[in-house]
């Protein structure tokens, strides 16, 4: 086993990681910002070391400190999470360099995967389906782009040559507002990745996202853990991931699970990996890209398949064979999850921020949260908005929507917005419902409800007695802090909103 | 005690009898009210229904969220009521319209300048919260003044940016 | 389906129950007592309606109001959960008359099973093998017990008739002391289940405690969905519970199931029911009681089975046939619960009352909580002290070990004393480990850690330091307290603590 | 700042150097000490070890919840602890015992009676308190005194029950 594992991430995923290192029985190192001296993973972590100031550039994104302190504290290897250093090949090399085991893939593989054009040349070559897009021509200037576009044919996307989870993306549906897009993007991606490099890709309409998680060991033994459908999604953010996809049948899960092992065996890919397609309706699957890491959703593949995906890292990574052959594998139930955001879904999904008072958990059968805050713990404008992730397993996809619904209803954050509001709306949609949604629902079919309906009249009725009430002792108590009425403790909590009412 | 609260132009007559009764537009409820341990969030057994909601003071109005949804709500007593509508119409109505920072973040390009003539909708500033570029546009025509930011400065949520008269 | 089902208890029990209705879209009502209006049952449930003051007798007791709020508000079920009134046969009987569905077994089954001697006689007559102990001769005096303890042989025990869950239950190695523990069981039990009667029966050393889990239908079909071990017991309060059991293997298994299910059925029993056994070093089982209910252990065979154990019992009850047949399930892994009560465990598990004011619960994968608390709310002298179940599943036993430690660790009270450190030392023991294990263990071999070792002496330097700061800033800010700094408001709670300190 | 912190009889020298030094028997570390979220929980990193813990105080010392292990401490700064040796030996001892109920619950028996004598170990009070009696021993032999509760009583933790002379 390793003597000790550090963990190069923040918030819900380097707990995620602690807690299998701790289940394994290797001592752990958490690695800080500023900003998250107090956070979750410093907490649980046996050692914690400070990276430097809140911004990533400073802390979370300084690969040459991370690996001085894996020195100094004896730390052998290294797990990066996903985002920040995770898809570096730089970062990846830099470890084996110092003789510490990066828990991922080889350099050479997070190379070709991570610049897309190099992957889809790659993956073409082992006869794997791709979108239409721009070719591999490395870094195109603006006017090859336009000049370009119209052979791919609009809508398209303009996509970051580095990025990953929307950054830097555009849609395009007309040359003329193409130019605009290509600045904005261009400044996305260098502020996402410090690389303003884009590529243009033919946008598949009516398309659903569905991604193959595959495992690889050192010994050349690949294996699929079937399908994730990423489809709810919002300006290419993912939203909601299950597992299975309603839109699968047996068939098409092997022909593709097939494939993305042949596309992961054609970077000779070692670890855990996700391989990321489009599905049009007519079950043609493209080639998207690779993630060359541990992916955000990975928990719904865990809960139907029982694999502990971060624990088969590790020992993956010690160069251990897999734990599973192919057909080991069962998926048992249907698994969903909701990402909780700290963003205001009444208010154009507007980031949130700051400190958690109160919250609540959702707990009981069949439900699982990843997350790294708790009450007390201040949410920051520093780092991605996701606070939790809320997973739930049930023996059929309508149980599982219906114990979601269960479970976003006990979930109670209380200190930031959160778009909680939307997972619900969303699992009372007869759309969701019926598996009949794909990338585009949210943006163009999707609406918060409006007042008006019979159930919402009478739940406005309540709300203005709850407000009225509130408002009522609020004044009530405000005039006896007036007299001076220290005794009552409970004034000091009525005053606060008072105060909080007329700031 | 009467009040009027408002909830989207919708107005109810709130009438708080005593401690354990409530009328809306004069049906009377029996309520049992109480703030869940020490929190603005609010347990409310209304003829026997439970209902939980997280209530807390907004810009100018209650925010109420319930059951997922989150209503903006307006309380005033009768009197506060009848004194604004003689004075008629609200307070806050001005000619100059001010851009607050809707959440922290850096300033990181002002695609417009002081002085500039501007349309409905134009994009003022941009700005990044949490690794996502956040286009602020003017909500109406006007003439770009009091420019108080610089591109790559950090601002708090809420801070005034620039007025747009 | 159901209209209404009213949920006849309090605490993580209701709660569960209230998931399940809510993920049936069944309605639900809650009852509470005085103390309980802020109880978490109450905030989850739909309506709820207020039963009496603090103690069980004037409240959840209450069956008359109970099912005069059911018949009020229209519920057209009544779920009792465990406890109170849930082997009560004048309930259930109450209900059917009232037209109100009893969720559960019929008030026969609850009778002939609710009376340990009736029940011994009817399994086994239907011959399944009882322990030892006086007859069925109902009600005996002292002078009789007395005189038949001899003929049964020490150690023995006395058993309240009506009792469960070690109330009114005690330990006897010689005829000497009988007569004082008799007193004090009748007493307990007379205060317990207001029925003094009590009786007799064979200790088995060695023994392991083994329960079957069975569900049957009103359509004749019933089936067993296999063992848990609950031989971690204090005080013969069980404290630790697993699935399946590592003394057990598939021949024992099936006929310990086959006997189980026979048992059921010798009183056409129909819902959910736990038939307990007392299991010898030599695998020879003996019939202990039926809990015609259902159990607090339930979790671990639901986490094993994927069987919704709650959700079936209300489908049972609206007359559906069993969704299983016997050879659908299959046991998936390992289960493990650890019951945190509000006890002190390096206080003789003296109960502890308070405020919860802090709590950070374990989270992540294959880990469940059942609660009925949460941060704010107060533990009270009133009910028994369970105020949380921690449940994990693993692939393996070992893995489900050491996932238990790693929520145990994880877990944090603070506001009343738990007794996590009892289980974070059960989990390190080297016999539970190896999962030789019986009922006496914890009363026999078992001691939390002394100070001294090498770990421990590191630890408490660590503990030393700890203590020091923070009296250290106690006293500190208690000093600018008294220079009248009041702006930092942070001194509002150092003062509190100084207080505290020299109450 | 020096002290001198005891757990069950085992002595360290603690001397808070400054914010972010302490040493221990001599012995320097680097410690980052701050409270979560304001509760009695603190997080401490010493020398990098990430340490948690839950101190608050108890009857007449600090109590340390660490790892599942409980500490009760006691810290005394070197001139308490001078002035304390040169006094000799604890204030508390005294001729007489008060039994306490240790826990909240309803006085169920008292076997014993006012002015009767007793044997250590000889039960004074049967106590209920969540389902489950509890037997109040006598720490020592001695003579029932001030006997303050009635059986069917309820009582507070730590209220006073008897007296042992």
């Amino acid at each position: 086993m390793f003597n000790k594992i550090l963990v190069a991430n923040r918030g819900e995923i380097a707990v995620r990681i602690l807690r299998a290192c701790r289940e394994l029985g290797i001592p752990s190192v958490a690695v800080y910002s500023e900003a998250d001296r107090s956070a979750l993973h410093v907490r649980y972590a046996d050692e914690a070391y400070l990276l430097g100031p809140a911004p990533s550039r400073e802390s979370y994104l300084r690969a040459d400190k991370i690996i001085e302190i894996a020195r100094k504290c004896g730390a052998d290897a290294i797990h990066p999470g996903y985002g920040f250093l995770a898809e570096r090949e730089a970062f990846a090399a830099a470890c084996l360099e110092a003789g510490i085991t990066f828990i991922g893939p080889k350099p050479s593989a997070i190379a070709s995967m991570g610049d897309k054009m190099t992957a889809r040349n790659t993956v073409m070559a082992a006869g794997v389906p791709v979108v239409p897009g721009t070719e591999g021509t490395g870094a195109m200037r603006d006017e090859e782009l336009l000049a370009e576009a119209p052979k791919i044919g609009f809508p398209l996307l303009i996509k970051a040559t580095a990025g990953g989870g929307g950054k830097g993306m555009r849609e395009v549906t007309s040359l003329a507002e193409m130019p605009a897009l290509l600045a904005s993007a261009r400044r996305e991606a260098e502020s996402s990745f410090g690389d303003g490099n884009v590529y243009l890709e033919k946008l598949v309409e009516g398309a659903r996202h569905i991604e193959i998680q595959i495992l690889a060991d050192q010994h050349g033994n690949a294996i699929h853990l079937g399908e994730r459908d990423c489809s709810i999604q919002r300006r290419h953010q993912k939203l909601i991931e299950e597992a299975p996809s309603p839109f699968m049948d047996r068939e098409l899960r092997q022909r593709m699970g097939t494939v993305a092992v042949r596309a992961a065996q054609s970077v000779d890919y070692v670890n855990a990996g996700t391989i990321e397609f489009l599905v049009d309706k007519d079950k043609n699957f493209y080639f998207l890209e690779m993630n060359t890491r541990l992916q955000v959703e990975h928990p719904v593949t865990e809960v139907v398949t029982g694999v502990d995906i971060v624990a088969e890292q590790i020992r993956i990574a010690r160069g251990r064979q897999l734990s599973y052959k192919q057909e080991d594998l069962v998926i048992r139930g249907h698994a969903i999850e909701c990402r909780v955001n700290a963003e205001d879904p009444y208010n154009g999904f507007t980031p949130s921020t700051g400190r958690i008072t109160h919250s609540l958990l959702p707990t009981g059968p069949g439900v699982r949260v990843d997350t790294g805050v708790y009450p007390g713990f201040e949410i920051t404008p520093y780092y991605d908005p996701l606070i939790a992730k809320l997973i739930v397993w049930g023996e059929t996809r309508g149980q599982a929507i219906l114990r979601m619904r269960r479970a976003l209803e006990e979930y109670r954050i209380v200190g930031v917005r959160t778009n909680i509001p939307f997972h619900q709306t969303m699992m009372d949609s007869h759309r969701f419902m019926g598996g009949q949604y794909d990338t585009r629902f949210v943006e163009e079919r999707f609406a918060m409800p409006e007042p008006g309906d019979e159930r919402e009249t009478h739940h406005s009725e309540i709300a203005a007695v709850f407000a009225t009430l509130v408002a009522h002792h609020a004044t009530e108590r405000a005039a006896q802090f007036v007299m001076r009425n220290e005794r009552d403790t409970s004034n000091w909590k009525w005053v606060g909103r008072w105060e909080r009412l007329h700031r | 005690m009467k009040y009027i609260t408002t909830i989207n132009e919708k107005e109810f007559a709130v009438d708080i009898m005593d401690d354990h009764h409530v009328s809306v537009n004069d049906k009377v409820f029996e309520v049992d009210f109480e703030s869940v341990s020490g929190q603005p969030v609010y347990s409310m057994l209304i003829d026997g229904q439970s209902y939980e909601a997280y209530v807390y003071a907004g810009e100018d109005e209650w925010q109420v969220l319930l059951l997922g949804q989150q209503y903006p709500v307006r309380v005033e007593d009768e009197r506060e009521k009848r004194l604004k509508s003689s004075i008629g119409g609200k307070v806050q109505e001005s000619g100059e319209f001010q851009l607050k920072a809707p959440m922290p973040g850096l300033v990181v390009a002002i695609p417009v300048s002081e002085g500039q003539q501007i349309e409905k909708g134009q994009v003022l500033i941009l700005l990044e919260s949490m690794k996502m570029q956040n286009e602020l546009k003017s909500p109406r025509a006007g003439k770009v003044e009091r420019l108080k930011v610089k591109a790559g400065e950090s601002v708090e949520q809420r801070q005034v940016l620039l007025s747009i008269l």
